[in-house]
């Protein structure tokens, strides 16, 4: 089979058995469904509108005169056709979800209905600010809570995912030396870094140098130091990094790269591991995002919407993109919304990142979240988180192989796939195994630096009922392998919706849509 | 603690399992110096009913939409949407996964990816879409990179129909990413004459359709210039309905649409969660970016979906990726694509033919008041007046009327960008949820107001 | 195989091939999931209530002492625990669920939404009147709606599900025939009613006397008649049938009946087939429950709750239960709730049959139905509810058996076991193999006058396409049991969450609650 | 119709093939003169916000109890539920879904009501419990004919603690199905002496705990006093949050526990859907009226779950059968089986005590306003006030004054049983979602208005 350089298989299993074969493909409660092109006919419709009122049309003659061609679907072939579609999806509220670096922690519902009261989710983000100062307070409340957790002096809410907020802190820290005249070109970026970090550092025309880490997993000062020069922008470095481990330097990383005139830009998805434990403002970092869709729970929905704020240090805090919020002298609230009437207050924004003014849904549940747990309550899901972790680490070491040796990790754990030597399953093909177990795969092959890597999160909402029984179901699996067992890995998953899907086929000839003539 | 399921007892069976004497060991590596005892500023949990109440207090000062007449647009629309949108996407199933990594089990995602991406290539009249961005506006800015990969060229021509903020993202990229952007004056009526503009360094020109202003226009012209200058014709979308009524952006030769997918779906939320779609011609898309569903079949042959192309995205080829973007919009692409399939063909045609009438009623009671100019010869439901007076300080007195009246230009564009006139443009919107009643008793405010 | 009289096997079945087995008992996304009380333990919750103010208690010394012997479950465990459970059921949002007699159509949730407004949801049933108006208002509504359509005289809204209806019907012609001082104490009552049809009679002390079909499923007024005598206070009639017909001398029966002295109760839980054709009120009927969770699509909810409102004749319609709902001179709307108060305005109730006023929550979906529909959809809905389950019939007739020849029917159809006659395959053994398939069974075994009934009612809620594909199925299965393709019917089902259960062993050691000494 | 999936085309189609020539065909059997042509009478299909406008305004002229300082009780209560309840039973595969028939694929609402029952076994004391009924009213009247059946006797002496409206439940059953009721008087303050009308006819005793007017009493003496006589206790509980802070009914001798489960998951819904809760004895349990689970194996050794006992049901013994009932509360039962989860022991002991607090503290000051008397001795979160005047009258005019008081027990009596003072008398609930405000509030009203 072949592989990629970590290890990776790139074509799907060679599994064949056949699965209970009924008439209609459907097996018990799991249904095969069509798409919706299949289903709908053009007169149908879920929706009753009336009939619109007779009025001389004033579309200047660009009317629409060709169909469109949707499929038409009532509302109860609509229904059926989507909670079909979900039950074919695994979910944290499902099962245990330990995707590394991901923190599919659960999702509270009452951040949901929270997030629906008509106050916040139906209010137009261009109304007449008066209309809307509870909006305000609430991006303001919010921006305190994650000042005072993270010890910063600025936070700009508007990024839209993690690598929204990277751009929006490297863009900051590029106006910082635009402004002070010093025009550099290098990015650092250790090896085991997010994809995000170097693609967000490319994105703005830096180039990027790689850090190599140590053998114990991080990054050293030292390595930093004789990579810096005249040239480099800033360093990109995950804290708690990939590799699910706390840097120790990295007060020390902060200070030579201040002492270079670089900026230390900190990539914050794996906050979840030290919230209320230590300000990351206090190691001397310059810029850092909060994944709300992680750290605060904001629920994942399939890939998104996420929200990722960015805190800045003081000397950033003045680039901070529009909009913002400021309190007024009467006690209410003011959206700076251009650049023009940021700069009347002083502050030298690096423009506009966004339309509008963040995900201000997201806003709510993480608020929500945040007075829920509380700052106690806060503390405790990171110590659980970390406990956690390393309790699978544990009741692991003894079977499977961790890269860096023995050590203490935060909220994740990481494996390679030594420990599948010579057995013939790759992680890949024990991830897969771990389907039919009722578990999603941990993130497999990540960070890149480690070879099969197993990137395990089982994140604070875990009990220990709940990983004691994934501690042993992997347990198992390991020795499987280990006997040879290989039927169990190669043919996995046999029980889920689907068995192995050939990748290499949907990239070498893509159908990324439907087609009426295409279609069987 | 509601939410943390590990009890006192757990913990000190866990630490002993680890070998370790207390959580903080597991701390080591951070300074000892730097280890808070306790978030001392902050207050400590609260319940359901606590929290309910503390956030209940702040969404009861704001004025939803649905309390009253209700006529702002400008990127952003009010529709009804039908309950079954979110009783779907609340299915836990949607809800709480992610990313479709573990193809097997995830087709529900794939699946409805595939469809969605569908849904957006036929809208728009182009061959492809991807699995969403954040929003119209960075799908926009995205866009012109990838026109600029596509061309190998760095100078965007922008008209001056362009949401200004959509301008200030593309500004915003350009400047710090080295490229140039040609933006036009302000063009309320679509007079401009942006194909002049257009030379060997163009990437591409971006139109907004309808524009800012609510004015449509025939983009055929632009995009033969754009094309005989080997540049390419960017076309943004805001009100995703417009094309339920209008001639699709691909029948008239754009070459990349991007647009504001929240009119299909998704509420207003102040401004986001939204879904940005992104669409475009076959032969481009490997310079697309964002996420890709694709057809396939499993190793029984039976049909399925999986992420694919990915060698164009970030976790794959890193600083060589087509963008940073990774979490996208997903749960809003679902919301955007079960109200399409709710809509079908003719749901979405009546939809935008009610906005339309409703728009142009709007428009006919306006312009018979005193003072008050329709700039816009065609539009769909959005159209731009001029007042007699600043526009903001109208708004203003609408609001003690009870009434939301539309967006006045200088809050787009701020104070220094708006003069000569400009500050006394109002955008209004009029959609299917405004009944007679609403734009009536808009239309009375407003001469009052005057 | 041990067989009732019905033909429907008492125990279950012997399939004992194993599915693939896994270390967890999982199978991909199917989840093995343990009680409560082997998940949650006495120190954790899923509530975080304020430490309650010390008063002084007043608890008469009656304060609890032992501890009740809950679980707790923190929020995330029981959401998981829950969301499990759910995927382990069958429902109209997955699937056709030809459920005869029971109406299984699509459950708007435009209507779940509305009975959630807070001036529904959140209103007390005893707040004073004047806050309630809007309340009494729909319930105004909805009744002028069901009055419409049954051309009745009038309602009863209170009674909670079609038993309970047919309870307050019966009661008020207990009561009209109180009134009149006429002792009856026997109820006809045909074979094929459903049996909460004798249950309700006898609940009140009636005797009941049955009533025999002819040999087209129907009841002859003839027979009626015969039955008839000073004795006989009423005939509990199903039309259309629970065999599916359209009862054709059902207006004779009426004659008879009345001209015996006695009344004329009709269960319309079969109403869906005919909304807007024909008014059970033309037909001469005296009382007729309506199963809003059927006909008016308020959800089943995995067994109710329901709504039976009562529609009662001119004859019996002063004996209406309190309480109801009167509109006042000022254009108010007045509930009157004591029987005394309902005295004073010239009613004669029969008492009171819950306490409060109804099922609300359903009343406001009903409606919400209705006004959804109008009077066009209703009738629409009932034509194309009989066209789907005729398209049924024809479509199968000539593989399938019908009991009382080939007629059509009306919403739903019934078939019986003779097709599967010397197969080995029983009705039960048809119904499991659905399973299978993806299909929820049919009714089966009832009505009992027909040997191994299969009723299927497919609602209007189903397309063509859907049912091409049911139907294709089913024809498949019937072919396969007449091949002698035995395994498939007694292994069945296979491909569900659980394979047949053991039916017997449950009612002969009876398990009917956890206890900690006996769980294993 | 956005509900209904054929076609034109289609119906055409499936006419054809049942070989009949119009769908009236179908209706052959209907006696034609009957056959309607339309439904004149009534208005044509609306859309989903049109829907929503209608019914938007009838809920508008409701005041729901969520927006003023709010006390009504007596047999209804407002608590806080989590959001994650109402979450969970919308899932669709609880939502819609029926009655388990096919226990292979509807384990997921076996087992919930398999756990369900545990639960109000264990609140209730009791050895066993149904998978419910209607309400608490109906189980009580259940409880009633239960007794006759288990003691063969026809009379049942009910407390006059007990709500009047449940009473008229039970009388209502009774004067239509020949039994006896011996009906106690009014008994605001627990003082009857129940124990002495028990005879050898007797078949059960029916008493409320804590009463509708709030009174808790032990129950052990009327237990022994209707044991020595052959006959039953069937205690009525109308508030099971009690059950939190008080000693169970089983602790005290009750053979049946019938009660009200709404207060646990299930909102104030103007009276319904509701859930009624029925618990007894192992030994009388074949005596039991409605549904129950039970557990056993699947044919691979799994355990499961099954509908059992049905030889008690109607649609197995019909005419035979314990009650008629069959459609029951399926979803109020998951809603409360789910809220009873997330508090388990401690949520619940602690709700109590909140509850009984709050009662506490507002009896308190009630009791300093001039002319207020409290009645009850002892209470838990509900308790009966004397006032100087008619009760619906102060009502009333607090009403005006945006708070609700209680439940005048004229309301519940009608007028003519409301005598000799007893007019003066109001019944006062006070919750958790009660704030020390909401108790000053009303405290101060009342005594603005006596
Ligand atoms: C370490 C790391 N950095 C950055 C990101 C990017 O965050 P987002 O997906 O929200 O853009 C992720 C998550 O996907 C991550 O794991
Ligand atoms: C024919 C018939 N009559 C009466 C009923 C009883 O209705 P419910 O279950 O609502 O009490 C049913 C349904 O179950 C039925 O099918």
């Amino acid at each position: 089979m072949a592989m990629n350089t970590q290890g990776r298989p790139t074509s799907a299993g060679d599994a064949a058995s056949s699965s209970a074969a009924t008439f209609t493909g459907n097996r018990g409660l799991d249904h095969e469904e069509p798409l919706i092109f299949e289903i709908g006919r053009p007169a149908n419709s879920g929706v009753d509108l009336p009939q619109p009122a007779k009025v001389g049309a004033k579309l200047g003659g660009l009317e629409r005169k060709e169909p469109i061609g949707l499929p038409g679907l009532t509302e109860p072939e609509a229904m059926r056709h989507y909670v079909r579609l979900s039950r074919k999806n695994y979910a944290i509220d499902s099962g245990l979800y330990p995707l590394g670096s991901c923190t599919m922690k659960h999702n509270p519902r009452l951040n949901e209905r929270l997030a629906r009261l008509p106050g916040f989710a139906d209010i137009h983000p261009l109304q007449p600010q008066q209309t809307v100062q509870g909006a305000l307070a609430l991006m303001e409340v919010l921006s305190g809570y994650l000042l005072e957790l993270t010890g910063m002096a600025a936070v700009a809410l508007s990024p839209k995912a993690g690598a929204h907020g990277e751009l929006a802190g490297m863009l900051a820290i590029k106006a910082a030396h635009d402004a002070a005249g010093s025009k550099r070109s290098v990015v650092l970026v250790p090896e085991s870094a997010h994809g995000t970090n170097p693609a967000t550092a490319a994105f703005m025309g830096y180039s990027v140098k790689a850090i190599p880490a140590r053998s114990d997993g991080t990054v050293a000062a030292a390595e930093v130091a004789s990579a810096l020069g005249p040239d480099v922008a800033a360093i990109m470095l995950t804290n708690p990094n990939t590799c699910g481990l706390f840097e120790p330097e990295v007060a020390e990383i902060a200070d030579v790269v201040h002492r270079a005139g670089a900026y230390f830009y900190c990539d914050g998805a794996n906050f979840n591991a030290i919230v209320g434990k230590v300000r990351p403002g206090a190691l001397g970092i310059d810029a850092m995002h909060i994944n709300l869709h992680k750290t605060f729970s904001t629920p994942h929905g399939g890939g998104g919407p996420g929200s990722g704020p960015v805190v800045l240090s003081e000397a950033l805090a003045r680039f901070a993109p529009v909009p913002f919020v400021q309190r007024t002298p009467e006690g209410g609230y003011r959206l700076i919304e251009t650049v023009d009437a940021a700069e009347r207050r002083e502050a030298a924004p690096l423009g506009r990142l966004t339309a509008f003014h963040g995900q201000m849904g997201m806003f709510v549940r993480a608020l929500a979240y945040m007075l829920s747990h509380g700052a106690d309550g806060m503390r405790q899901a990171s110590e659980d988180a970390v406990l956690n972790a390393n309790y699978v680490r544990a009741r692991l070491r003894d079977l499977f192989s961790q890269p860096f040796g023995d050590q203490a990790c935060m909220h994740e754990v990481l494996f390679d796939d030594r420990f599948l030597k010579d057995t013939g399953v790759t992680t890949l093909d024990f991830a897969k195994a771990m389907i039919d177990e009722g578990y999603h795969p941990m993130t497999m092959y990540f960070p890149l630096v480690v070879h099969g890597a197993m990137l395990i999160e089982p994140t604070e909402s875990e009990s220990k009922q709940s990983l004691d029984l994934f501690i042993a179901t992997l347990r198992d699996l390991a020795e499987a392998a280990q006997r040879g067992d290989l039927a169990r890995f190669k043919e996995a998953p046999r029980l889920a919706p689907r068995r192995r899907l050939d990748e290499t086929r949907a990239a070498r000839e893509p159908k990324l849509r439907w087609r009426r003539e295409t279609n069987r | 603690m509601r939410y943390l399921p590990l009890e006192p007892a757990d913990r000190t069976a866990m630490l002993a399992a680890i070998g370790v004497a207390g959580v903080d060991e597991l701390f080591a590596a951070v300074p000892k110096d730097k280890l808070l005892a306790e978030l001392a500023e902050l207050p400590r949990a609260k319940g359901e009913l606590e929290v309910e109440r503390e956030l209940g207090r702040l969404a009861a000062r704001n004025t939803p939409a649905g309390a009253v007449p209700f006529f702002i647009g400008a990127g952003a629309y009010r529709h009804h949407v039908p309950a079954t949108v979110d009783h779907l996407i609340q299915r836990s199933e949607f809800l709480t996964s992610y990313t479709p990594y573990q193809p097997e089990i995830t087709q529900g995602t794939l699946q409805y990816l595939f469809e969605f991406q569908t849904q957006v290539a036929l809208l728009t009249g182009m061959d492809v879409a991807n699995a969403s961005m954040y929003d119209g506006s960075t799908s926009a800015a995205e866009a012109v990179l990838m026109a600029h990969r596509v061309t190998r060229r760095k100078k965007a021509i922008v008209s001056g129909g362009l949401h200004p903020q959509y301008l200030d993202v593309i500004q915003t990229l350009a400047h710090h990413g080295g490229s140039t952007v040609d933006a036009l004056p302000v063009d309320p009526m679509g007079a401009e004459d942006i194909a002049a503009r257009i030379d060997r360094e163009t990437s591409c020109v971006v139109v907004q359709y309808p524009s800012v202003f609510g004015q449509i226009r025939d983009l055929t012209p632009i995009a033969d210039a754009a094309h005989a200058a080997g540049a390419l014709l960017v076309v943004v979308v805001t009100e995703v309905v417009a094309l339920g009524a209008l001639r699709s952006p691909g029948a008239m030769g754009a070459d990349i649409v991007a647009a504001e997918g929240q009119s299909i779906g998704n509420g207003l939320n102040f401004g986001g969660p939204y879904v940005g779609l992104f669409a475009t011609r076959d032969k481009l898309v490997r310079q697309m970016p964002g996420r890709l569903a694709g057809e396939t079949v499993d190793a029984e042959g039976r049909r399925g979906y999986v992420l694919t192309l990915s060698t164009r995205e970030q976790h794959i080829r890193r600083e060589k990726a087509t963008s940073n973007i990774c979490t996208n919009s997903g749960l809003c692409a679902l919301a955007f694509t079960i109200h399409m399939t709710l809509l079908g063909e003719q749901g979405l045609r009546r939809l935008a033919a009610l906005n339309h009438a409703a728009a142009v009623d709007l428009a006919d009671r306006l312009a018979r008041i005193d003072g008050v100019e329709v700039l816009n010869p065609a539009f769909f439901n959005e159209f731009t007046i001029r007042l007699p007076d600043d526009a903001a300080a109208v708004v203003d007195k609408l609001v003690e009327k009870g009434v939301l009246a539309g967006v006045p230009l200088s809050r787009l564009l701020g104070r220094d960008r708006t003069r000569d006139g400009l500050e006394r443009l109002l955008i209004v919107a009029a959609t299917e949820i405004n009944t007679d009643d609403d734009r009536a008793l808009y239309a009375q405010a407003l001469a009052e107001v005057l």
